[in-house]
């Protein structure tokens, strides 16, 4: 008997690691022939994602998977479909605790821990180069109101002090995940701040950005990390340019999911937070992974 | 009639209104942040802004035509898009034709579908935005668009390089503003776009096809659109797929703010280029005094208004409006 | 009279715009139950005296007293409290809505909520049009009116309120003899209420009819008051322009040569059928009708504005087919439309871009429009049409009515056409352009255009036509050639009457 | 016939009989394509639509006359997220503690007064400066953004009230809450236009301006009004829509004016004013929100969703522009 899994997802074509997840969901999907999905895309729009809970509810799926535009909004239709007897996992970035009671489980990534990953890979370089007492360090964070990027910035934020109490972390400025905004708030830093020494971005996308800056204004010796690895990052690494970064797969995430999503209607007992894991990846360590994909 | 005397300055004053405002703001940012004059910011701005002014050139035709644009934002993603892709595919020689091309096309189809059947020019540039984001994603699978051998192409003199101690983007805005300003200003064609904008049926009375009026200025859209693509796929050789995203809005505020009526019939490319430096300048001002990202958009909200308030305050001689 | 108080009375106004002092030292009064009227060339500053009264200029200088007290008026809405009713030159109207919410705009009958009282709106509205006598009903949507019938909307509005003075800014400019016998009607019907009116028109016949007084104005400048039944008509064109006019038509005799037009059979769906015409080089036809005769019809679609659905066109003996106005040109036709806000001008642009732009890309300096040449012509046809304007770079929107016909015309004319349809030539012009106007076209015969004048002014195509075609409905009822013709079988002609039918 | 009456409503038919189509072609793909073993036109899903289209749908009849009125308000969008973030945020202040869910009509009434406020500010300043409403509101529509994320940083704004949620899902005569809300603000606005001076006085200003002047209406005031109206509609489409989610992001709303003004357009409203009709911007709105139900039902997936929208606006208003055609005998402008 084949199962109707349908997923409504946050912003794809945004970025192309969403992209490249949905690609990799409907992948997984078609690879297994009992399930059969029905893919949406919220466009970063909350009203157009309840709505779509809403025609999947009605539709009469077996189980639903939601990457949250808004942890907290969606928890009443998020209820709907618990009251119709519909399975919900949230993926990618979690909803509130209030909702908890009305999902089976989460699949994904962990964003505070890997905000704090982050400044721990940009503690380490500065303790290496011996500047952890002075190092000046700027930010670059996502689309502003994203739980994401808000989690990211608070992980990295709350960590810096604990392991480098005496860097300064001068100013923070939304990339809105675009490397051109990136860039630009980039060459204001460079104008306003000589002494530059770190820049930490929400991704490697916005952390590319800031470094073309950078190249273009002919400073050398930036420290740069992102969060979430794409393949313009891993590049720039491979070039010596940019430091580090965290490794995400979305091809893992969206496999999770979906997995997560198989063993609910199977009847398996699954954790509720099923995070995976999102290591660390420096130029020093990059060799033990592969270039991402997206 | 005997001619009232006005002073010179005095109308100055009026008809430059625009400019003004603007020496206002560098003066006031100047007072709050010694660097803002540096030289190396201002060539900074001028070249960041460069990308938006080169769409700003060509949506003034459209606007003074007396229709919108609202396609431009994702028909630049589209250009950028396209011009790095086939970059690795075909080389940079033909992969920029080739864009153009495509991009030509788009304007074209707009062009038709708003010169010659009339149908109305915000609808169908923003069914247009929607559309060709949509033609976007598929053609690079949603994933991001980068140059594989960033180091060993030429293809970077356009966004990167200097000549003669100026950016080169800056040169071609430059270069693109003067020819079109002076298609606008001075070529019997730009004579018809005004004719067209301030007056359709009465442009139709005198023998201007309209339609092909309509239809060209689309096309000179198009064409600083895939520039401008050209520009940003070769700043940062790299892109994703919403790179032009919401620069609609912005290009529409900066032609707007140079003064271009909405309802057509006025602007001009000189004003244009003031209204992208001011947002510009605004943008990076804010910046540097640094003010979190949204009291930027406060400031900017406010200033946008004040401009436009002084510039026409200006052109009618009195502070407060007219009306009832 | 003189012993009454005016109704009211301006005096010594001064108003400049940017260039232009369009008013200096003004001042005027009419008694109730007086019709003055006012008179000047286009431009001497009428109109503008008048929005001054309404409330829609501030004066620089000078009063407005109404009854006995003075008074500032700084809005339409204040002159209007003050029984000031004000009928504009252009039309002034919400095309999207209806004849009865036009008349009352801004002052609808209210209910409770603010409820529009459509009952007691539409039965007010009835009782106008009835006292008007007009085709139409207080229900049609006013954008599908005639531009006579918009007219007649705008002078229903001086039946709405009470009234002290009523101006009328050329209201009969669009009008057909019948329509003004109920304007005039409508005149001495106020007038006998005690209602002062001003009345501004540049048709001489209509002012010894109607008229008590006359002031003129001259430059902006007040030139004096004439009693109407002790003047004549060359006392005022004297006061309006300082000279004589000669009236009589040129006669100059030149020769009438090949068929330069031909129409045979033409048809526009319901809007005219079966027509045929010829036009010969150095002869001028005039089209003399009712309103939605269907002339301007016709003339569109020898213009390449209309597509006709049945019927030839002939050039110089070649069928052909218009496709455009461009095309038009291109074959040597021309046309002065008739509605010159909508599609004669551009408002925005300056004088000498609009009377250049049908010809613009001919005017080349290199890739560039040749500037000078631009200048050349508009500086021959000011010259030469009495254009009152500070300079070509004067906004054509600036200028006064009358003047702005003039920049239509001289648009038109500077293109040297072949042939050349002129559709209601002189509305709003003065009367010494005016016969200036007429010299020109019979010139333009003489040096073998072909013209064709569409006229609703019987005088105007009796006086320069060598032929006359009268329609009705549609239809060619007959053509007259200029010694047949005489008013009575015109107008027989044009109310459907057919006695002899010989086309 | 007054204005506003049935005939007007089938002249303008265009919309509602490309909303038929959509059905017929989502009915017939979705024995297809979808997944679902529902039909697409099943009641359930017939009334989700409405409920589905009022966010929108109510800024859009605000628009509606905004637009009638020769204006145009590119900050709904931010005005709704405002409204929302002081809806919710205002139930939990302390000193409506004692309230209970007494609170809640309390935050209703302060979120609409914001969106009033707000609207007027606008208003206000289109009548006083002179400046066109298109730059005021492009101007509003980062300012007003700027001020919600000022009121909470970039963290969202949430307050789950379960009472609310339950109000707000429930249904009455088969037809949900926020179905009901559109229902009204369409009636209302309906009668606003057609029925009194303000809303004909309100036409009079956008079809002709000077005309309006000349006849000494006082323009200002009812383009205030409007914006009133309109900042009122955008924060009562927030109660409507925030009651049942309880959470906003600063940037929700974001891009809603261009939906909202495509949904007016389609339904044949005039960009330059005076001509337009509060019903066919319903039929507007209900086809944006048809199309992206039946795509979503047919499984097409994202880049076609975006590409196809863009393309069926695009139709839409050529079917319309034929439908309007008078013949061949028209003028050829
Ligand atoms: N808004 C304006 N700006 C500049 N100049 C103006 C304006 N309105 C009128 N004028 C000028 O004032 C003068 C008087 O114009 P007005 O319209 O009063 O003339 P008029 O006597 O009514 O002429 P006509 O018989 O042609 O209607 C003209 O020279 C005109 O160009
Ligand atoms: N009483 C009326 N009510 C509504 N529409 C009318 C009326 N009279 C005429 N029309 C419209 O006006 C058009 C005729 O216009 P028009 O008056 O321009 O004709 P014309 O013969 O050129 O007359 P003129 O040149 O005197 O204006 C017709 O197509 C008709 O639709
Ligand atoms: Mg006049
Ligand atoms: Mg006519």
């Amino acid at each position: 008997e084949t199962m109707k899994i349908g997923i409504t997802q946050n912003n794809v074509g945004v970025d192309s690691y969403q992209t490249t997840y949905e690609k990799a969901f409907i992948d997984a999907a078609s690879a297994n022939p009992n399930v059969e999905t029905v893919v949406l895309d919220a466009g970063g729009d909350v009203a157009r994602q309840i709505a779509q809970m809403e025609d999947l509810i009605q539709q009469e799926v077996d189980a639903i998977i939601i990457w949250p535009t808004n942890g907290e909004a969606v928890i009443p239709a998020v209820r709907k479909a618990y009251k119709a007897g519909i399975p919900v996992i949230v993926t990618n970035s979690n909803i509130a605790e209030q909702g908890f009671e009305f999902v089976k489980s989460f699949s994904g990534p962990d964003n505070i821990t890997q905000g704090s990953r982050a400044a721990e890979i940009m503690c380490d370089k500065f303790k290496d180069m011996g500047i952890e007492n002075e190092a000046e360090i700027v930010q670059i964070s996502g689309q502003p109101g994203y739980t994401t990027a808000i989690e990211r910035a608070k992980g990295f934020e709350d960590r810096l002090p604990e392991v480098c109490p005496n860097v300064t972390l001068v100013e923070t400025q939304p990339g809105d995940w675009n490397r051109e905004k990136s860039q630009k708030v980039m060459e204001a830093f460079l104008v306003k701040y000589d002494g530059i020494d770190g820049v930490y971005a929400g991704d490697d996308n916005m952390g590319v950005g800031a470094l073309n800056a950078a190249k273009a204004a002919g400073r050398e010796g930036i420290i740069f990390v992102g969060a979430t690895n794409f393949a313009v990052g891993y590049e720039a690494m491979e070039r010596g340019e940019y430091w580090g970064s965290i490794y995400q797969s979305p091809v893992d995430d969206a496999e999770a999911a979906l997995q997560t999503a198989i063993d609910v209607l199977s009847g398996k007992d699954v954790p509720f937070l099923n995070y995976f894991d999102t290591p660390k990846i420096t130029q020093d360590n990059m060799a033990e992974f592969e270039k991402p994909v997206f | 009639m005997r001619p009232s005397n006005l002073s010179g300055v005095g109308t100055f004053l009026a008809k430059q209104g625009i400019l003004v405002a603007f020496a206002l703001f560098m003066i006031g940012f100047t007072i709050a942040n010694e660097r803002f004059l540096d030289p190396d910011n201002i060539m900074g701005v001028i070249r960041s802004s460069a990308i938006l002014g080169v769409m700003a050139l060509g949506v003034t035709f459209v606007v003074i035509s007396g229709n919108l644009d609202l396609s431009v934002g994702s028909m630049m993603s589209f250009a950028t898009i396209v011009v790095l892709d086939l970059h690795d595919k075909i080389g940079p020689t033909l992969a920029i034709p080739s864009m153009y091309a495509m991009v030509l096309c788009l304007g074209a189809l707009i062009g038709f579908l708003v010169g010659y059947l009339k149908l109305n020019s915000l609808i169908v540039t923003l069914g247009m935005l929607s559309a060709i984001h949509g033609l976007t994603l598929t053609y690079s699978g949603g994933k991001n668009m980068d140059i594989a051998d960033k180091e060993g192409t030429w293809f970077s003199v356009f966004g990167q390089s200097d000549a003669l101690g100026i950016p080169v983007p800056i040169l071609i805005f430059a270069l693109l503003a003067s020819v079109l300003g002076l298609a606008l200003a001075k070529t019997p064609f730009g004579r018809k776009v005004y004719a067209v904008g301030g007056n359709g049926t009465a442009a139709t009375f005198s023998g201007i096809r309209r339609a092909r009026v309509v239809f060209t200025c689309y096309l000179a859209s198009a064409f600083c659109v895939g520039t401008a693509g050209l520009l940003q796929a070769s700043r940062s050789l790299g892109s994703q797929n919403t790179v032009g995203q919401g620069l609609e809005l912005e290009v529409l505020a900066a032609v707007i703010l140079g003064g271009a009526s909405l309802l057509g019939g006025s602007g001009t490319i000189f004003k244009t280029v003031i209204g992208v430096l001011i947002l510009g300048f605004i943008q990076n001002g804010l910046l540097l005094v640094g003010l979190q990202f949204y009291a930027q958009y406060v400031v900017t909200w406010i200033i946008i208004i004040l401009a436009v308030w002084l510039d026409i305050a200006a052109k009618r001689g009195k502070l407060w409006s007219p009306i009832a | 009279m003189s012993n009454q108080t005016p109704a009211l009375r301006l005096e010594g106004i001064v108003k400049t715009f940017p260039g232009v002092r369009a008013l200096d030292k003004v001042s005027f009064s009419v008694m109730p139950g007086e019709v003055h009227a006012l008179m000047g060339e286009n431009g001497a500053g009428k109109s503008t005296l008048m929005k001054v009264l309404g409330g829609i200029y501030q004066p620089e200088e000078g009063r407005i007293i109404v009854g006995e007290q003075p008074v500032v008026m700084t809005s339409p809405l204040q002159a209007k409290a003050k029984g000031i009713v004000f009928i504009h030159q252009e039309l002034s109207l919400a095309e999207e809505l209806t004849v009865a919410e036009n008349i009352y705009l801004g002052e609808l009958p209210k209910k409770s909520f603010g409820r529009v009282d459509w009952q007691q709106l539409y039965a007010q509205t009835d009782e106008i049009l009835g006292r008007l006598k007009v085709g139409f009903d207080a229900k049609t949507k006013v954008g599908d009116l005639s531009i006579a019938n918009q007219q007649m909307v705008e002078i229903a509005r001086a039946l709405t309120v009470e009234a002290k003075a009523v101006i009328f800014d050329e209201p009969t400019a669009s009008l057909t003899d019948a329509e003004k016998v109920v304007l005039f009607d409508v005149i001495e019907d106020l007038k006998a209420h005690g209602v002062g009116i001003i009345y501004i028109s540049h048709r001489m016949e209509e002012i010894f009819k109607i008229t008590d007084r006359i002031s003129v104005l001259r430059d902006g400048h007040y030139r004096g008051t004439l009693t109407t039944a002790e003047t004549d008509e060359d006392e005022i064109t004297q006061l309006m322009i300082g000279r004589k006019l000669d009236l009589s038509r040129n006669a100059s005799h030149h020769e009438i040569g090949d068929i330069a037009l031909e129409v045979r059979n033409l048809s526009c769906g319901k809007l005219f059928r079966n027509i045929s015409f010829d036009v010969r080089r150095g002869e001028v036809v005039g089209f003399y009708g009712l309103v939605g005769a269907g002339r301007t019809e016709i003339a569109e679609t020898l213009f390449g504005l209309r597509e006709p659905s049945g019927g030839e066109i002939l050039l110089d003996g070649q069928p052909t087919v218009i496709h455009s106005p461009a095309d038009a040109i291109a074959k040597g036709i021309s046309l002065v439309p008739e509605d010159r806000k909508g599609q004669g001008l551009i408002l925005g642009m300056n004088c000498r871009d609009n009377m250049t732009l049908p010809q613009v890309s001919d005017l080349k300096a290199g890739p560039f429009v040749a500037e000078g040449a631009e200048i050349a012509i508009f500086d021959q046809y000011r010259d030469r049409l009495d254009i009152r304007t500070p300079g070509w770079k004067q906004l054509v929107g600036n200028l006064s009515g009358g003047n702005q016909q003039k920049i239509v015309i001289g648009k038109w004319l500077s293109m040297h056409p072949n042939v050349l349809i002129v559709d209601e030539p002189t509305r709003g012009i003065d009367v010494g352009s005016k016969s200036e106007i007429h010299n020109l076209i019979r010139e333009l015969a003489s040096q073998g255009y072909a013209v064709i004048v569409i006229s609703s002014e019987m005088p105007e195509v009796l006086h320069v036509s060598d032929r006359i075609v009268a329609m009705f409905s549609g239809k060619i009822i007959r053509t007259f050639t200029s010694e047949e013709v005489t008013e009575d079988n015109l107008i027989q002609a044009i109310s459907g009457i057919t006695s002899d039918k010989a086309a | 016939m007054e204005p506003g009456t049935l005939s007007t409503f089938l002249k303008r038919g265009a919309i509602w009989g490309f909303i038929v189509l959509e059905l017929i072609f989502f009915s017939v793909a979705g024995e297809y394509l979808s997944l679902s073993d529902k039909a697409f036109m099943d009641l359930d899903n017939m009334l989700l639509l409405f409920k589905q289209s009022a966010p929108i749908g109510i800024i859009a009849i605000g628009m509606t006359i905004v637009m009638i009125n020769g204006n145009i308000d590119l900050s709904v969008g931010a005005t709704f997220a405002l409204s929302a973030v002081v809806l919710l945020d205002s139930m939990t202040w302390p000193i409506f503690a004692g309230l209970g869910d007494g609170v809640i009509p309390i935050a209703w009434g302060l979120a609409l007064m914001t969106g009033m406020l707000l609207g007027a500010l606008n208003g206000l300043i289109v009548w006083k400066t002179g400046v066109d409403a298109f730059i005021v509101t492009l101007g509003a529509m980062l300012g007003y953004r700027g001020l919600v994320f000022m009121y909470n940083g970039e963290q969202p704004t949430s307050h789950l009230n379960w009472t609310l949620v339950d109000f707000a899902e429930a249904q009455f005569l088969g037809l949900h809450t926020a179905t009901w809300f559109l229902i009204a603000v369409t009636a209302a606005v309906w009668f606003v236009m057609n029925r009194t001076v303000h809303g004909r006085n309100a036409y009079a200003i956008g079809d002709n301006r000077t005309a309006a002047i000349n006849a000494g209406i006082r323009v200002g005031p009812h383009m205030m009004i409007n914006f009133m109206i309109i900042g009122f509609l955008a924060s009562l489409s927030a109660v409507v829509f925030y009651s049942e989610s309880g959470s906003v992001n600063p940037n929700d709303g974001e891009l809603y004016e261009l939906w909202v003004i495509t949904a007016v357009v389609l339904g044949g409203t005039k960009l330059t004013g005076g001509a337009g009709s509060v019903l066919s911007t319903l039929g507007g709105v209900l086809a944006i929100q048809l199309l992206r139900k039946g795509l979503g039902h047919i499984g097409a997936d994202t880049e076609t969703v975006n590409l196809v929208i863009g393309l069926i606006l695009i139709a839409v208003l050529f079917l319309d522009r034929q439908l309007n055609l008078k013949g061949r005998e028209e003028l050829r402008i």
